[in-house]
């Protein structure tokens, strides 16, 4: 039992991350039904973010807790500028085209932000992430059952980002006007509604909590390099249509859902089909299976759907 | 045919002469780079792709055809373009800007002045592009021939130039033959394939935008045996011309399983418009049974099955899983099939890593793959590992695969064009325009859509039983999902729904990062930002199809796009 | 000085020219309509009124001043709201949410005041307000999308196909509700394909065909017009 | 309009811009002075993730060209360098073979990186006998050894291919006699990435280790790319080894010792040469202490030519570092210089000097930078001498050199 319980607990922290970004994919996908195959990248440039603010801005000595938050606001400055680029001249002017069109330029412009951070970042391979947040410190849940500390903040930052996230959308001014932009663009401009700037709230909001955890990963594992978005992208798009794409805490769900079953597929799958070779395999045949009898994903209808 | 003398264009032709005269002049006092940049007098290089916009814009200034303004932009903006990039890389190539000789700034300053012309002139003048024909006479049926025959011709020209850009290179004397034209001086050459390719680019986008693309089209669309003869001449020419190298028919070879495989997904998402992300698993399967039956030391099943067999039997298979997963997902809509198609994709590479009786059955030989392939071989002792001589020219291996993979894209093609034009085609169109409307008309929409899977799954499983053998190996990494991406690139970039588009496509996405070699660590860098400025420029593709073009339009006036397309107003 | 005043206007989908230069002016207080048959460029018309679509050649006064090149979302500050063609209400908003969107432009305030006005000249409405907008009726439907117009307190408001696939009984209650609008003095300018019964509302009228101007003249006139009659009345 | 204007007009100039400014690095102009100009090839990924490392091998490539050019060992020749990017796939792999093979100043080539595209680019060389020396690779197949393991007779799939690295059948036992006999292990877990390095080694490795009396437990796989190896931290737990190896690379190294010692499971992490890198112990940090990895060679201090080959590096300036195969593919390059200077020197060109190189690079026999560099009838490598390092105050310090059996 305490070992399903430790597995549960790892599957939430590794749900976490993916559902931080799968937050960014939904925002996008529900205002302009892209899918932004570069926010990974995005989510790659806020850990890259944090680590020059720590190695180049920050002097040394700077006490733990200033630094975190300087890191945060380094990391999504970065960012949140390159999602504004980004949307501003690689997807704007592609409103209106064919619809795979913009998929395959969200393809160009991942190449593009993995190529430019491998190859310009300054100092090589590794990139090692300053572990602010000490790794061992272990908090005990109980039961034997413990977290450590930079997972735990992950964990809330996953929980507090989705609250805000969809208290902001659902009762702010702005927010209004961003479900009224999903559910018929033209008619939210009759209304009064910047639609380009509402699109452009949508993609900073998505890179803001893509940086978090960008920088939470940073912290987690001691680490950050250019491939990184490449496959937590995939990870959180998954997660972001197992919840049902569009769905603020269906992201969140499907992120933690997906974590969960990779974790538990490495320790409970009948072998051979175990270890973490298969675990992949699981998450997508979890995927599957739910999109079979749920087509719309987890959380049903999409809550920013089109007419 | 009515004359502009304004200022404005007395500057564009001020420029196109003063351009088309500087590519007489040396661009080059370093003699290290390509393309006889010295000389005074015929130009070679990157020379002669600047003179040839700069006639096609004097040309289009005086002449006056529909889309004049747009037309002579197109010409301005890319011979500015290549003549800049080849200063700078001259200047570059040989250690300083002092090594650039006056007719390169000549070039730079006219195209330069053209391209200001272009831009002050007013597009919105310009007349809607129409088709010409030529005149209802007699020799009207020969000369079309003639002309649809010539387009192929060019066309292998194009290819044999873009793949080695020989003619340039080549020296007299025994030891200079193609083969060194693969210059070591990877920077210079790499220049040369980038002026060429804007060249090409910009020639492409002038014939486009005063419709003599289209015009051209419609004649070679009216002479269909011809330009089926032009092509198949041209494909069984190439190996011909490569002097015995085998490295222009090896990319070629790749390109063709490419572009057999891409002419498949162009099915499924280009004709029934069901977006597949994992397509690349089919034609893993296709190579994986090829390769498990190929006789290969390597492999755990120690049987070896003819080829035609194998081909059969693969395609076969790969249909067989493009239904089985194809049956329960079809009720998902739109980017929810993407993602599942994506995870299958990812189950599939996931599953021929692990069946290697360590972490699964034994099947694939795991990470390791299954290697050592042998050659194919036709009955009577034929085999495609030997080199030969035809008509006195050495063929090198690589050309068996080549006319094989010939074979493969016709037939491919030929399903293609069949299916295109079949009421099963027009179903499938109508199901990618409004899935409701169409069930409504009573096609059985799901049994089509599953039909589309299956037949694009066919396709690809035959084009991957070539590829192993082409490539001697077949191991997951190169069953990955940045290739699924990749292959909906080359359909994307070529034109959704098109042949043509599907072929050229598969060539610029294969050949680009092949040729931009010379840039190293950059060279994916690059090929990122040419993919974002491709769809940026032609988000329709390439090669749209007709109907493509037109829902474009009427996409617009349905919706009222959030901006106006591009070009709707100046 | 008119309060809408449209100078050979021009609108072109990719190469396809829709709007071939039309004119037409929009006096304060007036019902003005315009009527043609589907694909005349009524809604094209609309749509580059309300900046959705950009013109390529003309000008718009709006109050004396220039509206043509505004971005949709600012032509709705300037005073003008828009109902569209098939109501297009937010189906997955509450009919009160759609109306609070409707007084978007009105950054900073209370909405309160002019959805109780919406209320008592749509009871059925108030009595769904929180219901999800897209399970209401069509003529319910039309009721709102006119109520989310009417809450910026528009200076001119334009109607596209306002009775388009509703029963007879709502048809009439829209029109009464426009006649109802036109007495409190609020300038429509109105796109029908019902002719009759936007004639015999508008204090002026202009027929469009294939994106040009072909007649104008008074609601009374152009119903007793010959052409009209034949043309888009139905009578023989 | 008027931005989209400026776009269409600015994307072409962007590329050019971006095209003039990467036209940077290697420019390899050669200046013949009456010689005859040969190449050396060199096939490893030279983009992408792995373009340091295949850079590495590049580079020690082209210190022994210029050395060899200002030494004159090949009388009457000037050798250039002819690296082509095989971005670590195998159809890429055989695509750039062709090329080399098509250039008939290439004399031999030095590559791949990786085990998977040798498959591809090794039948290519073979057809044109033209000799490939391999720094790194260590699949089994290659030269057939493979065929050792069911008990059956070894046969050499490809004439003109050979090796300087250990093979997995080799480096994987010599680390387990040492994890079973000299560090006295009972209980060893093992784990790897399901790549066809890392599984080789590990499954080699588990199957000594057991033939030497130690428990071995359930072979437990990651998955390259992954960060969070928590679970597997957690599975390891519940089943308490004493002992963890490791067949994969560096970075999934690295995280899972951190994460195992941050989750209280101190046990030492053994891998293969793909774990002896400075990178292993700067992203672990002091947790990488006291953990284990071994590699193919004497310790660089113990060898005079391999101080020597680091001095030499280290003069050139270039930007990526020779680890970890820089060393080896030197010597690669080496092999074929000296075979051509014999080749050469008996007047052979064409294709004969192609099949000469090919037949002395076989009978090699030096002393290079990691080692003595000689090949058995199958292309593999003679020299068995491993080393086995232990991180000890953030350093990998050889704490046993030997000879395999």
């Amino acid at each position: 039992m305490q070992l399903f319980m430790q597995q549960l607990v790892n599957g939430v922290v590794l749900g976490a991350t993916y559902g931080l970004v799968a937050l960014g994919y939904t925002m996008v996908y529900g205002i302009v039904q892209l899918i932004n195959f570069a926010h990974g990248e995005i989510f790659m440039l806020g850990g890259f973010g944090a680590l020059f603010t720590y190695t180049v801005l920050l002097p040394s000595g700077t006490p733990v807790v200033l630094a975190l938050i300087l890191m945060l606001l380094g990391g999504m400055a970065v960012s949140v500028t390159a999602a504004v680029i980004m949307e501003r001249f690689a997807y704007r002017p592609l409103r209106g085209a064919p619809r795979l069109a913009p998929l395959i330029t969200a393809l160009g412009v991942s190449i593009f932000l993995q190529e430019l951070v491998r190859n310009f970042y300054p100092a090589k391979s590794p990139r090692p992430f300053p572990q602010l947040i000490p790794p061992d410190y272990l908090i005990n849940l109980g039961g034997g059952v413990t977290i450590n500390a930079p997972k735990l903040v992950t964990v809330i930052a996953a929980v507090v980002g989705m609250v805000a996230l969809s208290t902001f959308v659902r009762s702010s001014r702005t927010g209004r006007a961003m479900q009224a932009t999903a559910q018929d663009p033209d008619t939210a401009r009759l209304m009064g509604i910047d639609t380009d700037r509402i699109i452009v709230t949508a993609f900073v909001l998505g890179a803001s909590l893509a940086a978090v955890s960008g920088l939470s990963n940073g912290l987690q594992f001691g680490t950050v390099d250019p491939r990184m978005g490449a496959l937590t992208g995939v990870k959180a798009f998954t997660a972001a249509v197992l919840g049902g794409i569009g769905n603020i805490s269906g992201a969140v769900l499907g992120g933690f859902l997906l974590g969960i079953v990779e974790v538990m597929a490495t320790q409970y799958a009948p072998s051979p089909l175990s270890g973490g070779a298969w675990a992949n395999a699981w998450g997508f045949v979890v995927l599957i299976l739910v999109l079979v009898f749920r087509p719309n994903g987890l959380l049903g209808e999409r809550v920013a759907a089109r007419a | 045919m009515s004359r502009d003398l304004s200022p404005k264009s007395l500057l564009g032709v001020a420029g196109a002469v003063a351009t088309a005269v500087a590519c007489f002049l040396p661009w080059s006092l370093y003699a290290g780079f390509p393309g006889k940049m010295l000389n005074t007098g015929f130009p070679g290089g990157a020379r002669m792709y600047v003179l040839l916009l700069a006639l096609a814009a004097g040309a289009v200034l005086l002449l006056d055809p529909p889309g004049r303004v747009r037309g002579l932009r197109a010409a301005s903006v890319w011979a500015l373009v290549i003549s800049l990039l080849t200063a700078l890389l001259i200047g570059y190539a040989g250690g300083g800007l002092g090594n650039v000789a006056a007719g390169a700034w000549i070039a730079v300053a006219g195209s330069a002045a053209l391209t200001a012309s272009a831009y002050l002139l007013d597009a919105s003048s310009d007349r809607d592009r129409r088709v010409w024909s030529l005149p209802d006479a007699d020799w009207r049926m020969p000369a079309e021939i003639v002309i649809t025959l010539a387009m192929a011709g060019l066309a292998l020209y194009v290819f044999v130039v873009g793949l080695g850009i020989p003619t340039s290179n080549v020296a007299s004397g025994p030891d200079h033959t193609f083969r060194d034209a693969i210059s070591l001086n990877d920077v210079t050459n790499g220049s040369e394939f980038l002026a060429f390719l804007f060249g090409i680019i910009g020639l492409f986008l002038v014939a486009g935008r005063i419709g003599l693309t289209a015009s051209l089209g419609a004649i070679t669309q009216r002479r269909r045996p011809a330009l089926v003869t032009g092509a198949t001449l041209a494909a069984i020419a190439f190996p011909f011309t490569q002097d015995g190298s085998p490295y222009a028919l090896r990319i070629a070879a790749s390109i063709g399983v490419f572009a057999a495989a891409a002419v498949g997904l162009n099915v499924v998402v280009g004709l029934a418009g069901l977006l597949d992300l994992g397509y690349i698993a089919f034609f893993g399967v296709g190579a994986y049974f090829a390769a498990i039956y190929s006789g290969s030391t390597t492999s755990p099943i120690h049987v070896h099955l003819p080829f035609f067999l194998v081909i059969v039997l693969g395609a076969l298979v790969a249909a067989v899983f493009g239904f089985v997963l194809g049956a329960p997902t079809l009720r998902l809509r739109g980017d929810y099939l993407a993602i599942v198609t994506l995870g299958f994709g990812e189950i599939f590479r996931i599953s021929v890593n692990n069946l290697d009786g360590q972490s699964g059955p034994s099947l694939t030989n795991g990470p390791n793959g299954i290697s050592n392939i042998p050659d194919l071989g036709l009955p009577g002792g034929f085999s495609f590992g030997d080199n030969h001589h035809l008509f006195g020219v050495p063929l090198p291996f690589q050309a068996n695969y080549f006319f094989l993979e010939i074979v493969l894209v016709a037939a491919v093609m030929v399903a293609f064009l069949r299916l295109s034009d079949s009421r099963i085609g027009r179903a499938w169109v109508a199901i990618r325009e409004d899935e409701l409307a169409a069930a409504a008309t009573g096609i059985n929409t799901t049994r089509l859509k599953l039909l589309a899977f299956g037949l694009g799954a066919t396709l690809a499983g035959a084009a991957g039983t070539v590829d192993a053998h082409v490539v001697k190996v077949a191991a997951p990494d190169s069953f990955t999902f940045i290739e699924s991406t990749l292959l909906l690139a080359a359909v994307i970039l070529g034109g959704m729904g098109t042949v043509p588009g599907a072929l050229l496509g598969a060539s610029v996405v294969y050949l680009l990062p092949e040729q931009l070699r010379f840039l190293h660590d950059l060279r994916l860098l690059v090929f990122g930002l040419v993919l974002i400025l491709m769809m940026r420029l032609r988000p329709e593709g390439l090669v749209p199809s007709k109907r493509r073009q037109r829902e474009f339009r009427e996409r617009d006036d349905k919706s009222g796009a959030l901006d106006p397309p591009p070009g709707a107003h100046a | 000085m008119s309060l809408l005043e449209v100078k050979d206007l021009r609108v072109s989908y990719g190469s396809i020219e829709a709007i071939k230069g039309i004119s037409l002016v929009v006096e304060e207080g007036q019902v003005v309509t315009l009527i043609g048959t589907n694909g005349a460029g009524k809604t094209t018309t609309l749509r580059t009124l309300s900046g959705l679509l950009r013109p390529t050649a003309g000008e718009v006064y709006f109050d004396g001043q220039r509206l043509d090149g505004t971005a949709a979302h600012e032509v709705v500050m300037r005073g003008i709201a828009h109902s569209p063609e098939g109501r297009r209400i937010f189906p997955l908003m509450t009919v009160e949410e759609n109306l609070e969107l409707g007084a978007y432009s009105r950054k900073g305030m209370s909405p309160a005041e002019d959805i109780k006005k919406v209320f008592e000249r749509f009871p059925r409405l108030e009595e769904r307000r929180a219901q999800k907008a897209g399970t209401l009726s069509g003529g319910e439907q039309q009721m709102l999308a006119i109520g989310r117009a009417l809450m910026s307190r528009p200076r001119l408001l334009m109607l596209d196909e306002p009775s388009m696939g509703l029963s007879p009984i709502m048809i009439q209650l829209i029109f009464d509700t426009i006649a109802e609008l036109k007495s409190t003095g609020t300038t429509i300018l109105l796109v029908e394909q019902n002719a009759s019964a936007a004639l015999a509302l508008a204090d002026v009228g202009y027929v469009l065909e294939t994106g040009k101007m072909v007649l104008s003249g008074t609601g009374k006139d152009l119903l007793t017009d010959e052409k009209v009659r034949k043309a888009y009345l139905g009578e023989d | 309009m008027h931005s989209s204007r400026i776009v269409r007009i600015g994307a072409p100039l962007i590329i050019v811009g971006a095209l003039a400014l990467s036209s940077c690095s290697s420019k390899s102009e050669g200046s013949g002075g009456g010689n005859k100009t040969l190449t050396i090839g060199v096939v490893a990924p030279l983009s992408g993730d792995l373009s340091a490392v295949g850079n590495g091998i590049k580079n020690g490539v082209d210190l022994a060209i210029k050395q060899a050019n200002a030494a004159k060992t090949v009388k009457g020749v000037t050798l250039v360098l002819d690296a082509q990017d095989d971005t670590a796939k195998a159809d890429v792999g055989a695509t750039v073979a062709a090329k080399l093979v098509a250039e008939s100043s290439v004399v031999g080539v030095v590559g791949p990186l990786n085990s998977s595209v040798a498959k591809s680019v090794a039948p290519v060389m073979a057809s044109a006998n033209l000799a490939i020396i391999s720094p790194s690779n260590s699949g089994v197949d290659l030269t057939g050894r493979g065929a050792l393991a069911t008990g059956a007779t070894q046969t050499r799939p490809y004439k003109s291919y050979f090796r300087v690295c250990a093979t997995d059948d080799i480096q994987g036992p010599f680390a387990a006699d040492y994890a079973v006999k000299d560090l006295k292990v009972k209980k060893v877990a093992i784990v790897h990435d399901k790549k066809a390095y890392g599984q080789g080694l590990a499954e080699a490795f588990a199957k000594q280790a057991a033939a030497d009396g130690a428990t071995v437990l359930k072979t437990e796989t990651i998955n390259p790319g992954d960060k969070d190896f928590s679970a597997l931290v957690t599975k390891l737990k519940s089943e308490s080894p004493d002992f963890l190896f490791y067949g994969g690379e560096y970075p999934e190294a690295s995280l899972i010792t951190k994460q195992m010692k941050s989750a209280g499971l101190n046990i030492p992490l053994m891998g293969g040469d793909g774990v002896d890198a400075a990178d292993y112990i700067k992203i672990a940090g002091a947790q990488a202490n006291g953990d284990y990895a071994t590699a193919l060679g004497a310790p660089t201090d113990k060898l005079a030519s391999a101080a020597q080959f680091l001095t030499d590096y280290k003069a050139q300036n270039y930007k990526d570092p020779a680890d970890p195969y820089g060393a080896a593919a030197y010597d690669s390059a080496n092999a074929i210089i000296k075979a051509l200077a014999k080749a050469y020197g008996e007047g052979k060109t064409g294709q004969a000097l192609r099949d000469e190189i090919t037949k002395e690079v076989g009978d090699s026999n030096f002393q290079g930078a990691t080692g003595a560099i000689s090949f058995d009838q199958f292309g593999d490598t003679n020299n068995k001498v491993l080393t086995v390092y232990k991180v000890t105050k953030g350093a990998f310090v050889p704490v046993k050199t030997d000879s395999f059996k």
